[in-house]
């Protein structure tokens, strides 16, 4: 295992030592139990946005605590849920009387987790709702599994209700509009390789030189089907193809297309493509009105990429303008 | 023979040994239908728990139980922690105002420690989960006991049943979990917290069988 | 070789028409030859800041066209300085009759190429300079060698001097003050793991599975040194030492500290990197005043990570304070 | 024997050829002590070459060669771009005038380019560039012309000592390019610059032989 690290167990310690080094300005790391939260926090009257889960997909969610953004973000280990304590003591921390949404991803470990804190701060009288988000398609949901897990659409989600309870909506708003993006963003990812969790030392799962993994999860879990490599236009066309049919999205609807890297895909991997996306969503009519581009919800050092897509009205569209100020994402302030 | 908050405090210092020991080999099982974490987990909690136990003034076994559940909660993250830390504090209700566990009071234990997994995580029996292991457990606790099993006995008994239910895990469809996600994928392999959940039986009932 | 691609000689004008359709508010992208420019440029009576090198170090440079840093960024072929051409071609289109800053990391080609190109475009009457930024201290600086690279210290030159064009500095400044940045920025850098460039298909270097390289270049060249494996302490300690005894920084210095991955290094890595290299820093005296952390310098997946730092005075830290609107770099506006 | 334009265009598609056939060895050699892209570089520049003189009206040796040099320099990039590009512009200038290339204006030309390639890169004989190649090629093309050869043997004696000249930088510590930043460890290995330039001159001197 070749890491820049020092010990498998001091990896999200140190590692939220140097996120409250490098950005001291917008946020305080707590240390035990674990959270990052806004600087300024709590704001009176706001509703406070909380989310969290296992580190490993940097920046989600520390690196988008800020204005505009989430309120406090919980880290646990690398891919694993943080527990009920750290959530409670975030939750503690930055409520401003206005109420907390927890922003959950669909894993059951995270479920579980939230659900306890959120059961241990409503007995402290805090207002608490939590929203779950399950937009990866290559999970069938159905009774008989865990469900859809929760990916890429978590980024949007954040920075969308974030700008929402930034401009002072309530708790029942806060968590319609969350219901909303859910129902409306769908996700769809691949690898070419797998990562190394740091206290495993080996990958997670193993690839040949011409396989990929097609619906991969991002806690370096095997996807849905291993299928021979293909060239950018085929590995491309089956996430759009997988993500707008299963909405569906079609023909005039308007968009937000995040493709994201999943941590070890470069930049001019993604760009090339991104703009393969964009071709293929023009040829079905969907009109792509806002763009994020980048590794933003990873899977440590995998090579690999998703398509998210969200199903874009006026009001989505404004909220996802509107300023925000985090260590990963930052506009209009 | 009964088990004293004492006896259970070794008891699960035996337990941390055991998922200490074990660590890579849950941390393999789940590499390969989850996310390679299970194994760590459990040390990260249960070394929590014997720091916690050791260090805390428990004189009951209520009270030592009610301090697992919130460490492991705590501690371990992931589904494991709360499915195993309410296993734990429904087991220390089951126990309350008892200064010492007897064969019965066990197996009434190890009966709410599985209402409390199935409470939390909706599973069922074949869902390829720790309910597979727990719940034969329990039944087979519950025959030892009313066989007029003591401690010693009822755990042992929990321990064989809980080491097969584990074993019948392996060709499963995964139901809730994790592994769910890879349907049909994930026939073929033992579940990792059925494994542990018979690990950790099988050190509770060594430890109450040696002395 | 596994990447997300068509065709390893269509890589780099595939990616130029994804980021040109990610960032069509920002930037064009020109084709052939191909360049990037700003959307509003030219800007009348604005010296335009132009630079450019080999593609497979994203976001450099592309990333960094855009209001407050580069009016243009030419891309060559992966690992390849760009033609006089695309150079040319680029200050034709960006110069606002100010006069035009060439942005060169000092490699032979780049060098060579810019030195052309500025040539041609002196010869049609603009006036344009030429810095070579080479903060690289793992390379002997004699005349036995091409001198210095120019690595992770270009971001904020361009960053910087873009700032001061922004708000209307002329050219002779404009070039006074790049220099001053060149003289006050050192940088150094290590890998895990070598790249593989798209047209070879394997890997240009092989370490094993207990090595690192230090002093690496950021095109997939070797370095200057084949050393053991260390903990992140380690390895961070050898870059914070070969960059403040070259320089040297000393006590009371105050200084940007830029922790920079190399692309596929995680940035749960990297932020623990960035909190040791805090602390080091610390314990000599050296006061870091602004951060950057991230990938902005890469070469493509490589795993490990450079730290750069800059010497600061009031005026350098008002122009990297100073509002910059780029893919990625974005503040204040 | 001399050299029209038409000869020249025969021999830059040989040039282009032979630099496609020996791609993979070139980028091997820049992988080792550079960076991987010289055979891509020239491959990429030498099919330019070939695609603009064969369109282009091109009818003295001049003015192919003018092409060939603003060819290289739009089209290969790198540190070779601006050299090779140099060096044939420079060659160029050097036979203004002339329909047809005879042996001492072949030698002049070549000396013209080793100019160049001085001038804007301002390496000398020993610091493990195709300077070490191109400098003995000049001298025996010079020797040869005097000794009253055509243009096919001065070719052949410039290819000859090309060869050579490159054999000679593989012991060298690289003080001019990418490679000077491995210091010592650039020695031991053969600089690719030298060798694409020699593998240029065998391909113009093997054109100019077979006809
Ligand atoms: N809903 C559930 N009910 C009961 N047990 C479950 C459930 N979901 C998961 N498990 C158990 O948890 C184990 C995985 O634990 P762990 O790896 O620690 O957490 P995670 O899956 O969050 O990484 C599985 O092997 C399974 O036995
Ligand atoms: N200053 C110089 N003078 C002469 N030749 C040089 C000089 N610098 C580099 N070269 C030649 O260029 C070759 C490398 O070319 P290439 O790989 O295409 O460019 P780059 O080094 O920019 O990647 C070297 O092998 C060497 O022969
Ligand atoms: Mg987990
Ligand atoms: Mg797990
Ligand atoms: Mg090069
Ligand atoms: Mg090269």
């Amino acid at each position: 295992m070749k890491k820049i690290i020092n010990d498998p167990s001091t990896v999200v310690a140190e590692a939220l030592r140097g996120l409250a080094a490098a950005h001291g300005d917008l946020l305080r790391v707590h240390e035990d139990p674990a959270y990052v939260a806004r600087a300024d926090a709590p704001r009176r009257g706001k509703v406070a946005l909380v989310s969290g889960g296992g580190s490993g997909h940097e920046p989600l969610h520390g690196g988008f605590v800020g204005l505009g953004m989430l309120d406090a973000a919980c880290p646990g280990a690398v891919f694993t849920s943080p527990t009920p304590d750290q959530v409670q003591a975030a939750v503690e921390a930055v409520h401003g009387d206005a109420g907390v949404l927890l922003v959950v991803k669909n894993y059951t470990g995270d479920v579980l987790n939230f659900e306890t804190a959120a059961e241990l701060a409503s007995a402290e009288g805090i207002d608490v709702r939590t929203v779950v988000i399950d937009d990866d398609v290559a999970v069938k949901d159905s009774t008989y599994t865990a469900g859809r897990r929760g990916v890429g659409g978590t980024v949007l989600l954040e920075k969308i209700v974030g700008a929402a309870a930034e401009r002072g909506d309530d708790l029942d708003a806060c968590e319609a509009l969350a219901r909303r993006v859910v129902a409306n963003v769908r996700s769809l990812g691949m690898a070419l390789t797998a990562c190394t969790v740091p206290h495993v030392g080996e990958p997670t799962f193993t690839l040949a030189e011409d396989e990929m993994e097609i619906g991969i999860g991002i806690h370096g879990e095997p996807g849905r089907a291993r299928v021979p490599l293909e060239p950018a236009d085929g590995i491309v066309r089956r996430l759009v193809e997988g993500v707008v049919e299963d909405l569906p999205f079609v023909e005039g609807d308007r968009v937000l297309l995040f493709t994201n890297s999943m941590g070890g895909t470069p930049l001019v991997e993604l760009y090339l493509a991104h703009g393969v996306a964009e071709r293929l969503l023009a040829e079905r009519g969907i009109r792509v009105e806002r763009r994020l581009v980048g590794p933003y919800v990873t899977s440590l050092e995998m090579q690999g990429m998703s398509l998210t897509l969200l199903r874009l009205d006026d009001e989505l569209t404004e909220l996802w303008d509107a300023p925000v100020r985090t260590p990963a994402l930052r506009w209009g302030v | 023979m009964t088990c004293t908050a004492e006896d259970l405090v070794r008891a699960l210092r035996a337990v941390a040994a055991a998922v200490a020991d074990h660590r890579a080999e849950l941390t393999e099982l789940d590499r390969v239908i989850g996310d390679a974490d299970h194994g760590e987990n459990l040390r990260r909690g249960f070394l929590a728990v014997v720091t916690k136990v050791d260090s805390a003034d428990l004189d009951t076994p209520t009270a030592v139980l009610k301090a697992v559940g919130t460490t492991l909660i705590s501690t371990v993250g992931g589904a494991s922690g709360p499915l195993y830390g309410t296993a734990f504090l429904r087991a220390a209700n089951a126990v309350t105002e008892k200064s010492e566990v007897d064969g019965p009071a066990a197996a009434e234990a190890l009966r709410a420690a599985l209402g409390g997994v199935v409470a939390r995580g909706r599973a069922e029996i074949g869902d390829k989960t720790m309910v597979d292991a727990l719940s034969p457990a329990v039944d087979a606790a519950v025959a030892a006991a009313e066989a007029g099993g003591d401690v010693a006995a009822v755990l042992a008994a929990a321990a064989e049943a809980a080491d097969r239910g584990a074993e019948s895990t392996t060709p499963l469809v995964a139901r809730k979990g994790r592994a769910s996600y890879l349907g049909e994928r994930s026939a073929g392999h033992l579940d990792p917290g059925a494994r542990s959940t018979a690990l950790i039986l099988r050190a509770l009932a060594s430890s109450a069988g040696a002395r």
